[in-house]
């Protein structure tokens, strides 16, 4: 008895939920690394890789956003327009003069209502996820454009460096702030998904519904927080963008709900809802990255880099289905012996 | 004598356009099992819901220990000592046993969830239960009949003092039952009130103390178990009586149609050998999880096969899909009709042509609209389907009629064997004596039918042999004349392989 | 001694010299690279690279700079997707030792050199063309319509700006500015819409834009004078055919190769006369063919 | 009995999947075109009626394919790249010189090959639609960059007029080819939805999947002739889109798939599969045309735009939601009776 203990608490990690994938994807990750390393001397100094921690940490901050919404069952397509929507009407305050500080609270107020609309819509009027964020997507769009007249927007000037240095520039214990901020949300997202009744909730929802409803859960509640949550990373992506640029650009985040979409499917989140951990999105997350900066220093053009990014997606999620038919099969006839 | 837990009073329910309950009152004491009883959409499951917040009453008062209650809603009847176990199964796949047990009311410290106490407590209430699973199980991986066992576990682990059941045996196995009956009488000894529903009237003798019958969403009436019979109760139910519960007809036996040899399909399919006669209904008995489902499924080419012949009038037909069985005129109508059998946001006519398009389209696959209408009404007239019109959403029929849904698109081409996988399940009476005409009509028409049910007095009054299989394996066939309960019961647990399995390992 | 430091970095004794264009989907593009390749080759000293990001958005331009920066450049050619946005990590890259050669489209940050269209005055050019054109057919008054990428690329809102300017004075009305995303489909669509709208004239404010704009007249039968932007195979046969007017070609093969020579001579620690370097637009039209 | 049989010939067709919305899309279509017409007099002109019914046949088309997929309950994320891909592909191998119609050949058939892996990675390894086609989309957008070296194509030239005029500039009892031929293939995958066998089949397989299964319906062959079918409608597209330029765009049909699904889905197509009739498909497509071509009209500036399309499309789908709750209130009423 005593001795089966221990192999099951190892197994029991493995087992959880998504955990296989994890593992998985992780060895897959370690060699992209290896292959860029080899390829590019370069690619292991110092500075580009604090620069490429850097270049992921958007990537981790959309990606748990649509983790929470995928496991809930839903997706959310609105996060690209809310990342614009917010990088705008951040600038935009900014250079009417509004304090830096204050500006970032108007914008996640700006982010939470969209997110509010996504998760009432969804839960309350029973629109189907696709539809309602195609909506709100253009209409967060349509926001980012009107806020400033359908203009980028000047710099934010001296007044914000601050601000700036704070979500891109500045570095804390040798590592950019950007990567501190990601590491803050997702420790943050992944404690709440994890250990807290919500994030119960948002597994139970995303896995049976109806069962969950007649346990007592409030539905609602929950799917409508699983798409504050999204709103949350989506606006901190955009004020990112902001600091980034030190202006207000209308298209920022274009299709960045896809690149969410692929940084928590590569990680093992699976669209059905119901399954994935955070942990996998950040591993997702880096392979999007890993690849964009590996193959721009391999000097590939961007076609070939379409082509290998749309080939690993497609085999990372391959494998993952290889896998758990494997764990399944060998899961059965354990239960049979 | 005043101790009634539950007092619901005049009760109305209508959903649109349906009178779900017409003035029903209903009381249940504590220290009860109280036998809830009625067709397919008598209203039953309805009551329950209301009782446990699941629905809103139209009208009516609802008083639990005495005290009117107004806004009944599922945590609220939680908090009052409600539990309710559904009909269907309501499990999250993805979670652990443990934490679907205490969905909803987690136990939390300082905001920070306690898994390790909920999987001790889940363990505690599983270990009471007599039931075998490690609650950090992943409640996907389970067999069904071991998640209704979870779903039971959930239920009394509310510690509440109103138990509703609803159904709770349809996926169980027989010891898996014996354990629910004796913690059933437990519970009643410690003065827990229950209700209690279920399709399967001879399981009433060994817990019920009171029935209630309801017909078409109206009270019928209610008595002391001691003080009725069966053949009572039937007749309240479906408001006249039942002559034959199992209609059985004589045929001479005839040539051989099907024949099976060693088929092998996964760990649950092991070495099937079987034949079929024209004019005979076979029947496949077993526990759950026997393998007789997957057996009907490789058969039909649904699940892919890894050895075996099948003979159709002794010669070999190759069968690696579902379109190749049919084409041989092996056909199956599958145990769950909601997952395997029905389109039910498509319209009933479309249901029933859809596997007979074949004979419906030209040769350029263009769809002939008469021919799909006579097919269409011919069935539906065949069967007695009631309905309002065939263009109508299948999902709109009751239980009965969707199942008769499920066998009519078979009927009307010329099959030579019929598969029925659990054709009875949650079906009322009346309308399993239907199904059993339909069987015996497809014998007399020279047709094979191969009958799997879970029910024992099912199968020995309707089959002309028995086929009893245990772990993947046939284990007897036995004449009908020398099938007896205990004999099927001795062979379906020869589970010889399994324990070889266990030594070895 | 900033030039000592960069250099050290690089292998061989070569500069490390990096093109950091806007994207990689556009001829223009390539054209510049072909320029900077070619005077790479000619230098001999220069091990060059080209980074494009995937698309058109500051966020990955800045990125390209810092992989740039990371990857050891010693200079950076840049074509600025808008002013602003990139000058933060331009100032890191100085801070590096980072010599900055603006090709195309310059940012608000000091730099050796900037070697550009003006696109504004081009913009004017174009509009005067149309303006000539039309009074030579004796219309003096109606509506034109402007088929633009998007609002936020500078470099083509500077050219609206600057045709816009032409007009001033002139009895046009000059409609709301429709945006393509630089599509041709798109913008002939849009292009269309215009002219059953009535217009006189239309402009095209890039590559897409213009042939966009030239099919939409072609079609309704080359009444409308088209005025664009962008050399291109196609819209050479569109003004050869007498769809469109004329279209301001600018000289990408000369920036990339003068700024590529430029950047070197400062790496050499020489200095450059001219910070400002208009590389000019020439009016195509049919005579010009 | 006879005289029974007249309504419920009319009631039949009403209560036909999915023409309650059509119903309802139709008559809003009415009201936004009186309303544009009220807002410019331009618009009733024989030449905007006629363009915009050319601007309408692209998105009708992609919408018939996108229809397909989602009346089996997937997704195809690959239309828009599919459309570049085929741009890219006819106008290279013409202004290599290849006779147009060979070259139109030719692209169909790449079109095709992309449609199949898209079938074949969702039906048979069983990879959800969203991620296999995410992936194809990638790959498709490549390849329309590979294939004539990163370039934008040149002017495909004067010896390909006549492919130009068949599929865009040429007019055929008075109205554009563009639309004849849209309308062509409506018809024909109007009847096959309808009328056929393989129509069945598709909304079996969307309606649910194990029953099909278990009917006997091929459940791949099925998937990958509705991916066929998009990949044939994106290519057609495509064409279109060499027509219009005379060269090969790299971006061309870029968030196509996106107008596809909101074409679509006004149109009362579910997005979970099963239902929805393409009669629908024309509609929401007309609406999203109508739409573009109205405001611009209107002088709506592009944010405005994004804004109330973004709106039409949640509140389209709203009013399907309610009147379609309404409608089996009053069917049950009828059962009963
Ligand atoms: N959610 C619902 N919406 C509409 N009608 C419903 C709903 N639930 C139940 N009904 C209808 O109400 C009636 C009573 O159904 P109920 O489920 O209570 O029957 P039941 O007695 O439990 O039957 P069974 O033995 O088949 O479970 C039926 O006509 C059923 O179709
Ligand atoms: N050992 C097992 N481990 C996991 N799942 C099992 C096991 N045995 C059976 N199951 C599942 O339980 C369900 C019922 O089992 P099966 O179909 O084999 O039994 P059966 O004899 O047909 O019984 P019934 O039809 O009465 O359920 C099936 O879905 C099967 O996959
Ligand atoms: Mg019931
Ligand atoms: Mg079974």
């Amino acid at each position: 008895m005593e001795n089966k203990k221990i192999p099951s608490k190892l197994m029991k990690v493995f087992s959880k939920r998504g955990m296989g994938q994890v593992v998985t994807v992780t060895i897959g990750l370690l060699v992209l690394i290896i292959v860029f390393g080899l390829l590019n001397p370069n690619f292991f100094s110092n500075r580009n890789i604090s620069n490429l921690l850097r270049q992921i940490a958007p990537i981790i901050l959309i990606g748990i956003g649509q983790s929470y919404v995928l496991i809930t069952g839903n997706i959310d397509l609105s996060i690209g327009s809310v990342v614009g929507m917010s990088c705008m009407i951040s600038a935009t305050l900014m250079t009417k003069g509004m304090n830096p500080w204050l500006a970032v609270g108007f914008t996640y107020i700006a982010a939470l209502a969209i997110g509010l609309l996504n998760g009432q819509l969804i839960s309350k009027a029973k629109l189907p996820a696709f539809i309602a964020t195609l909506g709100t997507m253009t209409i967060a769009r349509g926001i980012a454009q009107i806020v400033n007249n359908n203009y980028n927007t000047d710099s934010i000037g001296i007044g914000a460096e601050g601000f700036r240095n704070f979500f891109y520039y500045g570095k804390t214990f040798g590592l950019y702030n950007t990567i501190w901020i990601a590491l803050a949300i997702w420790l943050v997202f992944n404690f709440i998904l994890s250990r807290t009744r919500t994030g119960r909730h948002i597994y139970a929802v995303g896995s049976n519904i109806h069962a969950a409803h007649l346990s007592g859960v409030n539905i609602a509640s929950t799917i409508t927080k699983a798409y504050l949550v999204s709103a949350v990373c989506a606006a901190t992506v955009g004020l990112v963008m902001t600091a980034i640029s030190g202006m207000g650009t209308m298209d920022a985040g274009t299709t960045y709900e896809l690149y969410a979409v692929a940084a928590s499917v590569i990680g093992g989140v699976s669209t059905l809802g119901g399954q994935g951990i955070l942990l996998g999105t950040i591993v997702g997350a880096s392979i999007w990255g890993v690849l964009q900066n590996g193959l721009q220093f391999a000097g590939a053009p961007v076609a070939i880099r379409n082509i290998v990014i749309g080939i690993i997606v497609i085999i990372s999620v391959l494998l993952d289905l290889v896998v758990r038919a494997n764990k399944s099969k060998a899961k059965k006839a354990k239960i049979k012996a | 004598m005043d101790n009634y837990i539950v007092e619901l009073e005049n009760v109305y329910k209508n959903f649109p356009g349906v009178k779900a309950l017409d003035n029903v009152s209903f009381k249940l004491k504590s220290g009860e099992v109280l036998a809830l009883l009625g067709e397919n959409g008598a209203g039953k499951s309805t009551l329950m819901k209301i009782l446990s917040g699941v629905y809103t009453k139209d009208q009516g008062t609802i008083k639990i220990f005495g005290e009117t209650i107004d806004d009944m809603n599922p945590v609220k009847a939680q908090e009052l000592g409600i539990a309710i176990i559904h009909q269907e199964l309501n499990m999250c796949d993805h979670l652990t046993v443990a934490q679907n047990i205490f969905l909803g009311r987690e136990v939390t410290k300082k905001g920070v969830l306690s898994d390790k106490e909920m999987n001790d407590e889940a363990g505690k209430i599983l270990d009471g239960l007599n039931i075998d699973i490690n609650p950090e199980t992943i409640v996907g991986d389970l067999s069904v009949s071991k998640q209704q066992m979870v779903e039971i576990a959930k239920a009394l682990s509310t510690k509440a003092k109103i138990l509703i059941m609803d159904e709770p045996t349809s996926a169980l196995t027989s010891k898996e039952i014996d354990d629910l009956f004796a913690i059933i009488k437990r519970l009643k000894k410690e003065g827990h009130g229950i209700v209690y529903i279920s399709h399967r009237l001879e399981e009433l003798q060994y817990i019920v103390d009171r029935v209630m019958i309801l017909r078409d969403g109206q009270y019928i009436t209610s008595m002391d178990y001691q003080d009725t019979s069966l053949r009572e109760i039937i007749a309240y139910m479906v408001g006249r009586e039942i002559t034959e519960k199992f209609p059985r007809i004589d045929k001479k036996v005839e040539e051989k149609i099907l024949e099976v040899k060693n088929l092998n399909a996964g760990k649950m399919v092991r070495d099937i050998s079987f034949s079929l006669y024209k004019g005979e209904i076979v029947g496949i008995a077993g526990l759950m999880g026997a393998g007789r489902t997957e057996t009907t499924r490789a058969l039909f080419g649904a699940d892919s096969k890894e050895s075996g012949a099948i003979m159709i009038d002794g010669v070999e037909v190759e069968i690696n899909k579902p379109i190749d069985a049919i084409n041989s005129g092996i056909v199956l109508v599958p145990e769950d009709r909601k997952k395997d059998g029905l389109c039910t946001k498509l319209s009933i006519r479309d249901n029933i042509a859809l596997p007979n398009l074949d004979i419906i389209a030209n040769t350029l696959g263009i769809v002939n609209r008469k021919k799909e209408e006579e097919i269409t009404t011919k069935s539906v007239d065949n069967l007695n389907i009631r309905l309002a019109n065939a263009e109508t959403d299948a999902d709109s029929l009751s239980g009965g009629n969707q199942q008769k849904v499920v066998v009519g698109k078979w009927l009307v081409r010329n099959s030579r064997v019929v598969i029925f996988d659990e054709p009875t399940r949650g079906i009322d009476v009346a309308s399993k004596v239907e199904i059993y005409n339909l069987m015996n009509e497809l014998k007399s028409q020279g047709i094979g039918v191969l009958f799997v049910s879970s029910e024992m007095p099912e199968i020995l009054g309707i089959s002309d042999r028995i086929l009893v299989m245990a772990d993947g394996r046939i284990t007897k066939e036995l004449d009908i004349k020398e099938a007896t309960q205990d004999v099927i019961l001795e062979y379906a647990t020869k589970f010889d392989k399994k324990i070889n399995e266990q030594i070895e390992a | 001694s900033d030039t000592g430091t960069g250099t050290e970095g690089s292998e061989g004794g070569n500069y490390k010299v990096y093109l950091i264009t806007m994207d990689q989907m556009d001829q223009h593009w390539v054209t510049v690279d072909g320029g900077a390749k070619k005077a790479a080759e000619e230098l001999g000293n220069v091990d060059y690279v080209w980074l494009a990001p995937d698309v058109k958005d500051d966020a990955k331009q800045i990125e390209s700079i810092n992989n740039a920066i990371a990857g050891g450049a010693d200079a950076i050619l840049l074509a600025a997707n808008g002013p602003t946005a990139v000058t933060s990590a331009l100032r890191e890259a100085e801070a590096e030792g980072v010599k900055i050669v603006y090709v195309d489209s310059p940012a608000d940050f000091p730099a050796e050199q900037t070697l550009a269209t003006d696109n504004e005055a081009a913009g004017t050019t174009a509009g005067l063309e149309m303006i000539k054109a039309l009074e030579a057919k004796g219309v003096t008054s109606g509506k034109i319509g402007i088929v633009n990428v998007n609002a936020s690329t500078a470099s083509t809102v500077a050219r609206e700006k600057g045709f816009r300017a032409a007009f001033e004075g002139k009895d046009f009305e000059i409609l709301e500015t429709q945006y393509g995303e630089g599509d041709a489909a798109r913008s002939k669509d849009i292009a269309a819409n215009y002219i059953t709208e009535g217009v006189v004239g239309i402009f095209g404010a890039n590559e897409g834009s213009t042939v966009g704009a030239g099919n939409a007249i072609k079609e309704a039968g080359g009444e409308v004078i088209g005025v664009g932007f962008d050399k291109s195979d196609t819209i050479l046969q569109l003004i050869q055919e007498g769809n469109l007017l004329a279209t301001m070609a600018q000289n990408p093969d000369v920036m990339g190769y003068e700024g590529m020579k430029t950047a070197v001579k400062v790496l050499e620690g020489n200095t450059v006369d001219k910070d400002y370097v208009d590389t000019g637009v020439s009016v195509i039209n049919k005579d010009a063919l």
